[in-house]
């Protein structure tokens, strides 16, 4: 499944410099520029940017507390603040289309009609290298969630897919029986590569106390706690796929990167490993080209 | 925002000794040698992990590294001073690291304290730990008055690390009998040509943010939330304002009072 | 939902000495008999005891290695390794009954008739207090997992319902998309009460190769790092339900139970933290019990 | 099974003192005062874990106890010796622990060897770590041959804790230079009363087995696996025998070779 040479890797027709990316919404550039000035652009940590996900209307986000440490892992409702589509247009896309590296759009919406303005505003933009769909919502007329029923995806696809010619990569909820057949479905129903895992529903109480600690209630649980769920999906997903994918979930290590890729993942996102350091995505991305390198005979 | 309050941090976690490791009554001072880093302004922070087994504590924690403000970073060295005050995990592990033990650094992170406005004469308050931010704002004012609060004597050791402080205690220990913001409300009354700058537990933040929007003297917090990557990257340390939620990590940790609604920030380490 | 009085409770007619029991699979009592002789008995960790999953045919188990450890957690995949009914009747049902505390068995079936065998099997002996039924296995004749689909539950139910006047707890599955509904549905179709969660699927990969680890190529995660993934799906079960439900995942402390209690579990499971220390179960009971007298007024 | 070989171990994790830590060359000996455990038998094991800290390692881990023989329990004292070598994390924690750190230990645990058969006279063969169980073995038997095998003369220091051994190493360093099955060899040819005794890892406890199979010689292997419980709570740690697979931590882990089809336990550390 990987077309890796050497460490560069073309991802659905984009070259690539290595393997690793961000996930969605674990890598501000914007804020990292402001903190670490222009040695962010000199050193870029990832091969690509996913941007956090980019809504229709503006969102404030949930309520704080929105962060709650696990065991190895950490879990979050932040609840998708973002400046929605215009201000995205305006104020991100430009600071984001000066990152050396190409740009994959990260979106959701809350109805079909939702997605498809937002597809058909990014489709058009030549600084956007490819689209993530980010299914991990509830359809707010059915309730369901659309990335755990593969009829929901499809239905999404079908109005979306023949908007763009640009990659759309669906990026799966691990919270769903069969992912694989989510994944498959959006395969059949022209996604050009699937993302996973997003983060698994989780909840903590406040201590001494019998509320919930986070504002949003639940929230997502993400980090090395589950890593091993991450490649097991993986593993799932890329048994029947033929689409490339893009696998994440805990990962802290070019070994952790090399797992997933040994079971069908062409690119491998960095996701809360960068909270602990900027430039994990570097260290794994080293650390993977060592392994392969020193796998070579 | 002003972006001259700020200084860059080279990008990326480093690692440095740690050069000693001091009580001040009930807290903890760091001080570690930072050879690759430049000068931070006061009210920044950095972002700390020890170097090795962060991790294993109760609830098999810590994960993420812990904010922590700049005490000090005396001129013409290359130290960074850290207090700390044990209340968990991150805390308990980084006060168990010894003189050559590593300690993972990522910072100066976000915007620290400006220059008082209109020739306003600073006065800076601080509660518990929170004393912190002042001492190295201290040094770079020059000798300006301090009021600092403290549970009790043991912990009020900590006035020690700011010059000429009057101390208040909770339980009467030493100093004044009560909370520092009696004293501030002293000062607030006899003076009005002041600028607040304070830093403490979110409740004694609030108390003097009410006491300066009701006397109209400016005040600049330093305040606290739970973070995760200290540098803008998660959204998790999201602050109430009168523009909305701003993430303190990059926004702040020191805002204009004025921005404040409240000083309560939801989920803030007490 | 909890009749918790002191730390006595109530659990379907059963009365228990405190809220903590044993996870099915995490402590085998005849075997602990053989490590620690009759100290066991004279100071049994848990309330209730909770039998291995049996089987209608003896069971080998998956081949090892069956073990992975994780970030806070382990994965294993043992394959329920069982006597089998006949060998636990004759066998197994005689030690166990010698203990201080309630009995539980825990049955799975691969279909509905062996399921019902074990059931009616079971129902006769007065040594028996309850029975949890494990669902977390695929219906050999749809392929799915029973436990992951409500018309699943519902139909295995209603064949085994009628069978015994016995207790019946579900046991949940986490691999499915709205366990909720699942809970609800067991509920309905006359489960006395359900518990949860057992194990997540995971996958890990063998050092220096890229071969599964596990004898049975993927595993199920618990400990730690499932925490906060129980209490979200105790919490999401509980707001749902009328019946008792037995709560766990990663319970390590007083507090942790806690927590399971606060958001509506009745008695709480300690699994893997016995590993760590075969009396982890009391002394959960024993911080259990100080902070629910150290919240009293 | 011979529950006369089996000590029966307290109920429950207890905590002791770590009364010394030395080196001897590669490996290190732990030694803790057990004032509340029994005496074990030779072969039996214990799980350890530190007792502060157990996690924050590399990948996060360790999170279980780890498995460690008995090396020594001298007669007239509490006290527990262990022989560890650093392959992980969990070895590289408990390799932390100093004098007066605490030490969680459950057992003693499993059954361990039984005196040879028709007065066969006891052999020894030992591989790297593996030379643990031998020690205490040998204490109890008197002063009986010891072949003992090791990568290089820096491991081989580790010999001294057994008495008048053999040493192969595989580099010649010291002693023979090749593999200590060889020097079996040797034996099982000259002698033919010899009821062995074999712990070491899983390769050379195959050669051992087979060696053995070939000449008749009755074996007892102590293997290894990985566990998470050691008191067969968790089903994780079996090997397959003639009768199916046991539990090495309650029905091992000792076995008598002729139990085996092959000593190369799937997982098994190496
Ligand atoms: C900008 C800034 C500057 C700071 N400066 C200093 C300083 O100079 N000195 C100093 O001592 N401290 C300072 N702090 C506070 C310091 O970061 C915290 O005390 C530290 O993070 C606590 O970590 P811990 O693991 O010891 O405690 P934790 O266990 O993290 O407990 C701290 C608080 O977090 C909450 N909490 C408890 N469990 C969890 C969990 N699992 N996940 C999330 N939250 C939880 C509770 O409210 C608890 O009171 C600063 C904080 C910020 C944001
Ligand atoms: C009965 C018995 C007696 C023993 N006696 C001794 C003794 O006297 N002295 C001694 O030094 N050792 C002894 N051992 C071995 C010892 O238990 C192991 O060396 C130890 O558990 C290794 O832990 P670790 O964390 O250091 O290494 P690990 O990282 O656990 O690595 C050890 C091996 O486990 C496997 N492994 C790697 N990662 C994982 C993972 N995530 N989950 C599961 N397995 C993994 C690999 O095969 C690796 O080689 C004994 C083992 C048993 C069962
Ligand atoms: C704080 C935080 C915010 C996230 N925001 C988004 C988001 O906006 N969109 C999205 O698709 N995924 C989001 N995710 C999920 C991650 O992209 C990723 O799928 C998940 O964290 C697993 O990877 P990790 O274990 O490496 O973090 C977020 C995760 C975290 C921790
Ligand atoms: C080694 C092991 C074996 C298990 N065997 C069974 C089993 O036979 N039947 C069952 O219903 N659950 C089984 N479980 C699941 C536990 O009962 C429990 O649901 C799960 O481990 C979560 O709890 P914990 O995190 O406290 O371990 C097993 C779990 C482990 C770790
Ligand atoms: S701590 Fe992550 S955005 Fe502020
Ligand atoms: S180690 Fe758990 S059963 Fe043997």
């Amino acid at each position: 499944m990987s077309s890796a040479t050497g460490t560069g890797v073309r991802f659905c027709g984009i070259e690539l410099a290595h393997p690793i990316i961000n996930a969605s919404g674990t890598f501000d550039a914007i804020a990292a520029r402001r903190a670490f000035g222009d040695e962010l652009d000199r050193r870029f940590p990832f091969s690509a940017f996913v941007s956090k996900t980019v809504t229709v209307a503006p969102r404030e986000g949930n309520p704080p507390p929105r962060l709650w440490e696990l065991p190895a892992g950490l879990m979050n409702s932040i609840g998708l603040p973002n400046k929605g589509l215009e201000g995205y247009l305006a104020h991100d896309l430009p600071e984001l289309a000066r990152l050396p590296v190409p740009l994959i759009v990260n979106v959701m919406g809350f109805t079909h009609d939702e997605v498809a303005r937002l597809v058909r505003a990014f489709s058009s933009r030549e600084e956007v290298a490819a689209l993530e769909l980010n299914v991990s919502c509830p359809n707010v007329e059915t309730g369901t969630l659309i990335g755990s029923d593969p009829r929901e995806v499809v239905a999404l696809l079908d109005v979306v897919r023949p908007l763009t010619a640009k990659p759309l990569i669906v990026k799966l909820t691990p919270n769903a029986t069969d992912v694989a057949a989510v994944a498959r479905a959006a395969q059949d129903a022209g996604a050009d590569a699937v993302s996973l895992i997003n983060t698994l529903r989780g909840m903590a109480l406040a201590p001494d106390s019998a509320k919930p600690w986070l504002g949003g209630t639940t929230g997502g649980v993400s980090g090395p706690a589950v890593r091993a769920i991450a490649l097991a999906q993986t593993h799932a997903v890329c048994s029947e796929l033929g689409i490339p994918v893009v696998a994440m979930g805990g990962v802290q290590t070019g070994a952790d990167a090399a797992a997933l890729q040994a079971v069908g993942a062409t690119l491998v996102a960095v996701g809360t490993e960068s909270f602990r350091d900027p430039l994990a995505g570097e260290r794994v991305a080293a650390e993977l080209d060592d392994l392969v390198v020193g796998a070579e005979p | 925002m002003r972006g001259g309050d700020r200084v860059l941090a080279p990008f990326g976690a480093r690692q440095v000794p740690i050069i000693a490791h001091e009580r001040h009554g009930a807290y903890h001072v760091l001080r570690c040698a930072d050879e690759r880093g430049p000068r931070p302004r006061a009210g920044q922070f950095y972002m700390l992990a020890s170097a090795r087994r962060w991790g294993g504590g109760a609830s098999q924690r810590p994960f993420v590294p812990r904010a922590f403000s700049v005490l000090r970073a005396p001129a013409g060295t290359d130290e960074l001073h850290f207090l700390l005050d044990v209340v968990g995990p991150g805390t308990e592990r980084l006060c168990e690291l010894q003189v050559d033990d590593g300690l993972s650094i990522l910072g100066p992170l976000g915007i620290g304290f400006r220059f008082p406005r209109d020739g306003r004469e600073p006065l800076l308050v601080g509660g518990g730990v929170g004393i912190a931010p002042l001492a190295i704002w201290q040094d770079e004012l020059g000798s300006v008055s301090a009021l600092l609060g403290f549970r009790d004597a043991e912990h009020a050791r900590g006035a020690a690390l700011l010059s000429g402080a009057r101390v208040a205690t909770d339980d009467g220990s030493r100093g004044h009998h009560g909370l520092v913001t009696e004293l501030l409300q002293e000062r607030l009354v006899a003076e009005d040509h002041v600028e607040v700058y304070a830093c403490g537990p979110p409740a004694m933040l609030e108390a003097v943010r009410a006491m300066c929007a009701a006397t109209a003297t400016p005040a600049q917090l330093a305040l606290e939330s739970g973070m995760a990557c200290g540098y803008g990257a998660c959204f998790g340390c999201v602050v109430p304002t009168t523009d909305g939620y701003v993430r303190l990590c990059v926004d702040g940790p020191v805002l204009d009072a004025a921005r404040l609604q409240s000083a309560l920030v939801p989920g803030a380490p007490q």
